[in-house]
């Protein structure tokens, strides 16, 4: 316990707050979207491997929505994470490390599901 | 020189000064309470901070004190304080019978009132008894009770004091001829028993000074007098609203927060460790209360509670500094040395209080060194806990 | 009040320096209608002057007597017996959480009286600053000034340390600046405080609150810090987007 | 008085203990906790989309044991989580614009009232489809 208070530190700040409203109502947006348009276009479901390639080759706004999807739920996730490891009060060279690594696995995460959704559209080609 | 070391028992209204003023001119203070800052009388008055005029008619002495220091008090510690003045106001003819002796009672103590029309005094206070006849303006306030000691007590501490929080003093230590030269302490934080030696022992324990100061063998002539004060749940006038007549129960209704806190009665009792607030003593504050603010009626009760004031008894013996309160010096009353014994008095009055205490003691060591809380600003109340 | 009589089992937490806590039971004869602090100091009074506690004006007005009742943050002279637990039921009284215990039920609030001092806040507000809508009174705007002054009035916050012991991540985040303060930052402004908008928007501040509403829930006060945070969040996010464009 | 250092408190346990909680308190231990399990999710699922990168044996093969009562257990509790703490961040983010505050306990009510509706539909849509 601290007599003093240290200086308001960095760490985080309304920008990594409001990324993370902001992506988690686009989330919010997407997934309505998302199951409309998985309603009206395949009613069945997709439960196979040919199902999923077909309807990503068919409607191509579907594979360019879900990336942008990737991109709101790693960003929510990871932002929301940190959030919560702050509030267990890391020390400075702790929390450095695990933005590193926070980055990392944005990137990473990002990186594989383009990578996954060029995969299944390409799939057999 | 090393510092005289002062120990201060009780860290009430008057210990918590006294310990600022004895700081401030250079001794070295340990102040021993067994609770809480302001745990006892002082943490539970009223509030009222005092412009006089109660007493201007019976008790020009006390009101004298009030109207002074009321003015003091506004300076140097105006974080604790609702400075928004009060109204007296007369509504039976009884009262107004009464109204004569105020204003020469006031003149005399030079507390400074203006006499208002009924109009004038319900556009001020719209939920005042529409009934009234006559009111005054006063130069009343509010205080907050803990903080106006936590500021005295922070200010005392910024200049060295050392406060014993959860204390009991349990015994006087005497040098073998029955002087008292320090205390026996023990901690009930932790549940460790130690000594503290001094120079001077300060008895500031208000309505239990007869505790300490019989286990010196001495007895001092005090009658612990408690009231009932009843909180009320919603704000309903800027002022303290007192009853344009001589004192008497549940005559004073005043804001504070956003709660109304009317008060009070006064019996006496043997042991003002507990007193249970009565029933029928909170039933007449709502009706007496209601008398000054009929909407009163439509509040709803927040707390109630009992302070026991320590009046003195008529025949007591040793040097009085005033009729207000009492400081006795034990060599004189008791030919007992290194103990002085302060209480009586009013919350309004408490750096008055330190200030005379703290002259008999500088006189008994021939020290003239000249009081300078009047005009030092305390500290904010925060800095008691925050260095 | 009435004439009734309850038989109410007090088990209070007891510490004493490095010793290990425990709880300590007290069966008392109590009026209902009595406030769990005159239990409480009945017990000191009668049965175990060890016990320690705080306590000042009994009347809700200097926040000194926070506890935790059966679980529950109250201010405990103001919380009727009748409404905290039966006849023949128990009490089971608890210092504040998320601060040093000093011993038994009292604790060391430094922590908050610092975050306030750095904040600044007020203890004594003009009217207009804290008004007093809905509670009786006219609004200040129809009642003349004092004399030409504007009223004061003590600050609705006592400063009695609920909030942060209620909120469920004052606990681990110990350096966050917690509900009672970031409510009197927001009761300043940050249009007419300009220096505290680096001291909330950080990590210790705004941004610790995950809207549990704890503190509005337990506060005694009438403070609302929920709402108080809620706010200031827009204020800080309207502050910081206006200085996109326009540079301080 | 030795004034000890360490705040009386019980750690990350102090998130979810709703004892003496309220209202709001219990949002904000179902949505961390939510927030938790949807993490851990949505990495899972990254990992196991990857199985369309592999070819159609593979993911038939997966989907054909994603049919087993004890992972469908586990895709209505992602469901649950997801639409709870969805809503929940819907009134969160309302209020944090200054927006219903004083509401939140009613927000709250209505957030849970719709994911218990949702519930019902996912469910019965999950056993009838197989």
């Amino acid at each position: 316990m601290q007599n003093t208070l240290s200086q308001p530190k960095p760490g985080e700040s309304y920008l990594l707050w409001l990324i993370k409203i902001v992506s988690g109502v686009l989330i919010l947006a997407v997934l309505i979207i998302h199951f409309l348009v998985n309603h009206l276009f395949a009613p069945n479901g997709l439960l196979s491997h040919a199902e999923v390639v077909a309807y990503y080759r068919n409607y191509p706004i579907v594979p360019i929505m879900e990336g942008f999807f990737l991109v709101f739920v790693v960003a929510h996730s990871l932002i929301g994470s940190r959030s919560i490891i702050l509030d267990l009060r890391p020390s400075p060279a702790v929390l450095k490390v695990l933005d590193y690594l926070f980055i990392a696995v944005g990137l990473f995460a990002t990186a594989y599901g383009i990578w996954l959704l060029f995969a299944v559209i390409n799939f057999g080609v | 020189m090393s510092k005289l070391h002062a120990i201060v028992i009780g860290a009430g209204f008057t210990g918590v000064a006294i310990a600022h003023d004895l700081a401030l001119r250079g001794f070295a203070v340990t102040v021993v309470e067994r609770g809480p800052i302001v745990n006892g009388t002082s943490g539970r008055t009223h509030g009222l901070l005092h412009s006089g005029a109660r007493y201007a008619v019976n008790d020009q002495e006390s009101a004298i004190e009030c109207i002074q220091e009321n003015q003091i008090l506004r300076l140097i510690v105006p974080d604790a304080i609702e400075p928004n003045g009060g109204l007296f106001i007369g509504i039976t003819d009884e009262d107004m019978a009464y109204r004569e002796k105020f204003i020469e009672g006031c003149a005399a103590c030079r507390i400074p009132i203006k006499e208002l029309t009924p109009q004038e005094a319900l556009r001020l206070e719209p939920n005042l008894n529409p009934k009234l006849q006559t009111a005054f303006t006063v130069p009343d306030g509010t205080f907050d009770p803990l903080r106006l000691a936590l500021a005295f007590a922070a200010s005392a501490k910024s200049n060295g004091a050392v406060f014993h929080l959860y204390t009991d003093v349990v015994d006087l230590l005497t040098d073998g001829q029955g002087n008292i030269v320090g205390v026996k302490a023990w901690d009930r934080a932790t549940d460790k028993r130690f000594e503290i030696r001094g120079d001077i022992v300060v008895n500031a324990t208000g309505a239990w000074v007869g505790h300490i100061t019989s286990m010196a063998g001495i007895s001092v002539p005090i009658t612990p007098t408690p009231g009932v004060m009843v909180a009320y749940d919603q704000r309903l006038t800027q002022r303290a609203i007192n009853l344009l007549n001589k004192p008497g129960d549940g005559d004073i209704v005043l804001p504070q927060r956003r709660m109304m806190v009317v008060g009070t009665t006064s019996f006496t009792i043997e042991d003002p460790d507990y007193v249970p607030v009565y029933e029928d003593h909170v039933q007449l504050m709502i009706e007496r209360g209601s008398n000054l603010i009929p909407a009163l009626r439509q509040t709803k009760e927040r707390g109630a509670y009992m302070a026991t004031r320590p009046l003195i008894g008529a025949s007591a013996p040793g040097r009085s500094i005033s009729r207000t309160f009492k400081a006795y010096d034990h060599k004189e009353t008791d030919n007992v040395e290194g103990l002085v014994t302060i209480t009586g008095g009013k919350a309004t009055t408490l750096r008055l209080m330190a200030e005379k205490t703290v002259d008999l003691i500088c006189k008994k060591f021939n020290l003239n060194i000249p009081c300078t809380t009047a005009e030092t600003p305390l500290l904010s109340y925060r800095k008691f806990y925050v260095n | 009040m009435t004439e009734e009589k309850w038989t109410v089992k007090f088990v209070i937490f007891r510490k004493k320096g490095d010793q290990p806590p425990r709880y300590d039971s007290y069966v008392l004869e109590v009026d209902p209608d009595e406030y769990v602090i005159d239990g409480v100091e009945r017990i000191w009074a009668f049965h175990d002057r060890s016990l320690i506690f705080a306590h000042a004006c009994h009347h809700s007005t200097c926040g000194a007597c926070g506890m935790r009742v059966n679980d529950v943050e109250k201010l405990t002279c103001i919380t009727k017996i009748r409404d905290v637990t039966t006849n023949g039921g128990s009490l089971k009284i608890e210092p504040l959480r998320n601060f040093p215990i000093i011993g038994d039920l009292v604790v060391d609030m430094t922590r908050m009286y610092a975050a306030m001092d750095r904040v600044h806040a007020k203890a004594v507000h003009p009217l207009s600053a804290a008004p007093l809508e809905g509670e009786g009174i006219r609004p200040p705007k129809d009642v003349p000034r004092n004399n030409g002054d504007e009223y004061l009035r003590l600050a609705d916050c006592i400063e009695c340390g609920l909030c942060i012991s209620a909120c469920p991540v004052a606990g681990t985040a110990e350096n966050y600046l917690g509900p009672a303060v970031l409510a009197a930052a927001q009761l300043q402004g940050l249009k007419h405080n300009p220096d505290l908008l680096d001291l909330v928007d950080c990590a210790d501040g705004l941004w610790r609150c995950h809207s549990a509403y704890e503190c509005t829930a337990v506060c005694p006060s009438n403070v609302d810090p929920g709402w108080r945070i809620m706010d200031l969040r827009r204020q800080v996010v309207g502050e910081r987007i206006k200085r996109w464009f326009v540079k301080a | 008085m030795d004034t000890p250092k360490k705040p009386n408190t019980r750690g990350i346990l102090d998130w979810f203990d709703p004892r003496g909680r309220n209202v709001g308190g219990w949002g904000f231990i179902i949505n961390r906790l939510s927030a938790i399990g949807l993490t851990v999710y949505l990495y899972l699922h990254l990992y196991m989309l990857g199985k369309l990168a592999q070819g159609p044996e593979a993911f038939d093969a997966f989907i054909e044991t994603a049919k087993q009562p004890a992972i469908m257990f586990g895709e209505m509790l992602v469901i649950i989580a997801g639409l709870y703490h969805g809503l929940n961040g819907l009134r969160i983010a309302l209020n944090s614009f200054g927006i219903a505050v004083p509401a939140q306990r009613q927000l709250l009510y209505g957030v849970v009232g719709i994911t218990l509706i949702g519930t019902v539909v996912f469910g019965v849509r999950m056993l009838t489809a197989h």
